[in-house]
């Protein structure tokens, strides 16, 4: 057993806080998320050029070879900065596939492209009436001569505007929510048929509705074997979820260190907030659900490569951790900031923004709950 | 001991009812960030038609003279026909330190306009950094040589709705050498047309325009606007503070609240099947259903002490606790229920002029700022901490 | 509606209340529960005399006509002195079996015998596998000529040891858990084939198994109708829920005080430590809970009357209100009264053990939270 | 970073497996209320032959050297077979003040004592009245004329296990007239068998006899017996207090716990169906279990810490916080568990000599007693409170 950091990670983690401390102040985000594109395609760029995007890639393809804890510590400090480039649904998720399910050519093609920063991709996999299901799918993709016809619709996909290409999941075969029949496929924005609606979302990130009318693919979109996708999803996502707990630990960390900042400023009945013992004893219980994020998000990200079983079991058992203590630290720190927390001025109303949606992302406590319970059966 | 209606008490639902049926639809149903200041305002005027405008006031100024039992009826079915609330800056705030400590020309001209809604009133207590330490008034006020004005400046704070406002009512700063803070406050009453008043608005995190900051350069107010006694204000201004207790728990929009999550439940799916079925997301909203029924009784205990002529005491604090930490609840549970759906912001555009289909179903529309917009209800008022400060020491004696 | 106290409740509580003060002292009970006998029969006997053993019962039987508010105040006053006689097996169970479904003969000749103190009850309802379901019954009674053969195995039944007759639910018809086919039986201690052991409870009171290996009675024993003696049973158990809360509300209302006292007294660092935030905000919310079962307590005996799911649903939801609040109330008493809450010579302790079963007598707040759900549908 | 074990961490595991294979049935799987004296030696010596009694002691005075991960395993290995615990109070407790700060006649003298089990150790800490404020010192020792003894007069409580003990350790007070209260306090140990001694025992809630009131009258301690310097006790137990953070949390422990109520939620039947197939009470579960995974991964970052030469510290309250709130909820879930059979209590004549089937099933047994017993987890050690307020001072720097 080991918790210690290489000298490379520790250098990754550098890399992204100086970036986050020297380019994305809290102004500097506030006018991002306002503006009509929603990002910063310059910043992409730069990402691409410090390396950030080659990480958890094979040295054969241009990458880093990194680990999971490689993302970790890179996404706790995106967290910190409440950076919305789409490193998660790009390199972490759409990453993802293409390593572990993707074909030579997606490997040789499109991996090159996203460490250069030339091809963000989002993952499509949620659907309006699916909740948080993965197999639940109302999309369908039909055979069709050597390709396939996707049709239905794909709900809030995080990137959705900036994506080039959507990985879409689809019902090939099987019932509405049967575990065989999902297959994964890489689609171009610019496919004929493919329409998106695109939006904000409550926590300064961009997100689609991706419309699929008779959309047209070949074979070669296919990512992992037909009908056999879930369990590369599954594998995905709970890679997204140990990556979102680590962004989530960068998240509380603002909130506790600021909320602890801020009670030792403020004065009220002519003293410091911080000195009555209700608000200590808050933010020490505060500090005590970060800590025990931490420690779940180590352990999720050091279990994914364990069997399917213990890995979802890990990835649900953090993930409850972390929306639990993520809704206990967001109402805290606004409660202890007062009135300042509310206010869209003040930087730390957005990191509750952003914590509050972390629950829902991937699948709330309920659900993981639920799943955690399933695997222990 | 007993939970009998008379036949008086139900011939007075019947005839809140029959009043109820007659709002048109455009006013119900309709949450207070929706509802525009026209809107507002063509509610009051059909209260006030009505004659119901201010239960809580006494007779010879325009209160209804009801029973405990009918302002319980009136707060229940509101809530059940989902109508707007009566602001409550004029008729439950300002209204009750004018006819209790007002001059004789004070009542005559502001409290018939305040129940006609002639004057939109808002709050000037909060100033910047004083958070719910409401006696450390910085904004001054100094009497002019002729001893007929104040000269008012400063700033006032998180002022609900001074957009729309005629008048605001402030705590002001009259001696500031007074040996205790308490002391040397005073308690006036400003037009906001006057010159030197600058509203400005706060967003808050739900992307809203409710509360602003109000500031005052040189702002000329007649001595003719201050109530009582020069630096009497705290006293004053006490009163107010735990005055009228029904409703602050605001069960009955509570209950309705609730009738409203499990309708959302009833359509969000969950492996196809209604979140309504799901023991465990239900066996959230049951609980919240029974904290909120324990809620109800405790109100209805507090009124009847009242009625007994028990005046108006730290018992309300419970009712703010308890019936902010439900409010908060109620949002966190809906934005759950909507999954995927609570990510989507659309800001205003939603709402007005937004010719498009909204993005998902439309109970999920706002969830989320609903839920970030509700974390006030714990804060403002005298945030909880407070109130269990008071409580401590006022009922436990601690 | 109408939350006084009439002059009558006010005189019965007063005459509890005395009682308690002068006779209930801590040092007496800790006697009573340490005794052979485990209680006193003389107090009984006092409370025969008092009138206390009466008020529910009709006046034709030689009672006062009493509602449940009457029974609500004196519960109250009984769970301050956490008095270990039988009032809520014998008077509310029993006599609410005895007046709901009780035959002319039962009212003429068992009522008057509570009233006089001279017959104890102890209702033996529960079973060793049936958890909170009281359909959930492997007791069975099996027609045997005019009468009826008992054979099973009741479960803790409060007041056991004391008691002059049973009252036993069996099963004559139907499947383990069917609704339809419970039967409710009046049956002396002393008839052949029923035996008991008897043991002290671990809150102070004393509670028997009650064995019935081929107990004959005749027709006569029959409590309502035959088969169908479920909802009586539910509504006399409603009942004994609703004076349960008031007992709590009582037993809450001593914690709560008392640990108001203790931490005005008690010093720490040099002060008072209910001068510490912390330990008055956590005052304060044993307050609030307490408040909330008060306005439950009222609630449910309020609605007693109404029709079937209304009662129901009332009894359930004060009771998951009164198991959770007690449960903080209890705990808390005891963490800020420290080292002295956990000792035998304390009352406080006393109380938290008494409050702390009171959730598990008649189904715990999971088991009623799962019947008020039911019955919302 | 990484979770695997090396082939020396399975090799020693095998081991400790081993070893504890050969542990007899009667010392294992029973509470420490239902072990006797003389099991908890007859374990304490098998250990002690085995070499492993103190894991944290230096390597010179009889510890095992053993890395984290080892002692980690040991902790686990320990949990899994049920075994007694090694008392903390000689072991963990004075040991190290006495290889600290005691002299060479005393280390010789005391130390491999401890580690045979020859003397059974009590604390002398807590005194009526002074709670977690243990620097409250009242118990007075004063020096004979000669100076070669000290007179001890006064009294301590909560002693644990003292009707058994062979030593006390014990906080005095030297100087009554210091400065400040930490000061003028000495750390002397005492001879149970020294005239003047009286042990009286406490009965807890849960009809248990463990802790006890332990009084001094003219009780005569040679001054050997004292650590290191006269006044300066406060120092020396400082240490103590923050010392040895492995098993604190009871992270291991506390999962076999949970193996338990799973069996238990097993066998009852709600509705003729497991209770361990109810949904409603496994999320309870479910969430102890998640809260325990996340208490163990910190307990190995604070370990990992450690070993990488960061000393004991502050965060040794997070793992008492967290350790005691989670055997807190374990109790308290296997009483809901067992349901009617709660009720019934045999005091100790169902542990010996009672012949009669027990009343309800064996798992039921006790349940009510641990969950009143528990209850001293968050009281004991400095209670909750005490910690929070030490994170809020020492780790958050309010």
């Amino acid at each position: 057993m080991d918790f210690s950091f290489t000298e490379e990670q520790t250098l990754l983690r550098n890399t992204v806080e100086r970036f986050v401390q020297d380019k994305y102040d809290f102004e500097t985000r506030a006018k991002i998320i306002k503006s009509d594109d929603g990002w910063r395609k310059d910043y992409w760029q730069q990402f691409a050029e410090l390396g950030i995007l080659a990480a958890p890639f094979d040295e054969d393809h241009g990458g880093l070879g990194g680990s999971a804890i490689d993302i970790m510590v890179m996404m706790e400090e995106l967290g910190k900065g409440l950076v919305v480039e789409p490193f998660l649904p790009t390199v972490v998720l759409g990453g993802g596939f293409l390593r572990h399910g993707g074909t030579a050519a997606h490997k040789a093609e499109v991996i090159p492209a996203v460490i250069g920063g030339e091809c963000v991709i989002a993952p499509a996999y949620a659907e309006p009436r699916g909740r948080f299901n993965l197999a639940d799918l109302e999309t369908t993709a039909k055979k069709d001569g050597e390709g396939y016809v996707l049709n239905g619709h794909k709900a809030v996909a995080l990137g959705g505007p900036w994506a080039d290409k959507f990985i879409i999941t689809a019902r090939t075969s099987g019932g509405q929510r049967d575990e065989q029949g999902v297959t994964v496929f890489l689609v171009d924005k610019n496919t004929d048929g493919l329409s998106t609606r695109d939006y904000p979302t409550v926590d300064g990130y961009r997100a689609s509705e991706v419309m699929l009318d008779n959309v047209k693919v070949s074979a070669d979109a296919i990512i992992g074997d037909v009908d056999n996708g879930l369990e590369l999803v599954e594998r995905v996502m709970d890679e997204g979820i140990a990556a979102l707990c680590a962004e989530a630990c960068g998240v509380m960390k603002q909130l506790v260190d600021k909320t602890i900042a801020y009670s030792r400023e403020r004065k009220q009945f002519g003293v410091a907030i911080g000195s009555f013992q209700v608000l200590q004893h808050r933010m020490v219980d505060m500090y005590l659900n970060y800590e025990q994020s931490v420690s779940m998000t180590y352990m999720v990200n050091l279990k994914l490569g364990e069997d399917a079983t213990e890995r979802k079991k890990a990835a649900s058992a953090a993930k409850v951790q972390i929306g639990r203590a993520g809704k206990f630290i967001g109402q805290n720190a606004v409660q202890i900031h007062g009135g300042m927390g509310i206010t869209e001025e003040m930087d730390v109303g957005h990191y509750f923004k952003r914590i509050t949606m972390i629950d829902t992302q991937f699948g709330n406590v309920d659900h993981h709950m639920r799943r955690y319970a399933a695997l222990s059966e | 001991m007993d939970l009998n209606f008379t036949p008086e008490d139900e011939a007075f639902r019947a005839e809140v009812r029959a009043f109820l049926e007659s709002v048109p639809p455009h006013l119900r149903g309709v949450s207070r960030r929706e509802l525009s200041k026209e809107g507002q305002l063509e509610w009051h005027r059909m209260v006030f038609k009505q004659g119901w405008v201010a239960p809580a006031w006494p007779k010879e100024y325009g209160g209804t003279g009801w029973t405990t039992t009918q302002r319980y009826i009136w707060q229940e079915e509101n809530a059940a026909y989902e109508v707007p609330i009566i602001l409550p800056f004029g008729v439950t705030m300002v209204a009750p330190v004018i006819y209790s400590f007002g001059s004789e020309e004070q009542k005559a001209k502001f409290l018939p306009r305040i129940l006609s809604g002639e004057d939109w009133w808002c709050q000037g207590y909060s100033e910047p950094g004083a958070g719910s330490d409401l006696a450390s008034v910085r904004t001054k006020a100094e009497l002019t040589e002729d001893g007929k004005h104040y000269i008012v400046n400063g700033q006032k704070t998180w002022t609900t709705l001074a957009q729309h406002a005629d008048w605001i009512f402030c705590l002001v700063r009259t001696d500031p050498n007074a040996p205790k803070r308490q002391m040397g406050i005073s308690f006036i009453l400003v037009d906001m047309k006057t010159p030197g008043i600058e509203v400005k608005p706060i967003i808050t995190i739900d992307g809203g325009h409710e509360v602003n900051d109000v500031f005052f350069t040189d702002v000329k107010v007649p001595v003719e606007n201050r109530i009582g006694e020069e630096n009497m204000g705290w006293t004053y201004a006490k009163v107010l503070l735990s005055h009228e207790r029904t409703g602050i728990a605001g069960v009955a929009r509570s209950k309705k609240g609730i009738e409203r999550l499990k309708e959302v439940a009833g359509q969000e799916l969950l492996d196809g099947v209604p979140l309504s079925e799901d023991k465990g997301f239900m066996s959230k909203v049951t609980e919240l259903e029974i904290d909120l029924t324990a809620l109800e009784f405790t109100e209805l205990r507090t009124l009847a002490a009242e009625s007994a002529g028990k005046g108006p005491g730290p018992e309300s604090s419970v009712l703010k606790i308890k019936g902010s930490e439900i409010q908060q609840r109620l949002t966190e549970l809906t934005l759950e229920a909507v999954g995927h759906y609570g990510f989507p912001f659309l800001g205003d555009e939603q709402l007005d002029g937004w010719n498009e289909s909204p993005i998902g179903p439309d109970y999920a529309i706002g969830s989320a700022p609903s839920y970030y917009n509700t974390r006030k209800t714990t804060i403002y008022g005298g945030s909880n901490e407070i109130q269990r400060n008071i409580i401590a020491k006022m009922i436990l004696g601690l």
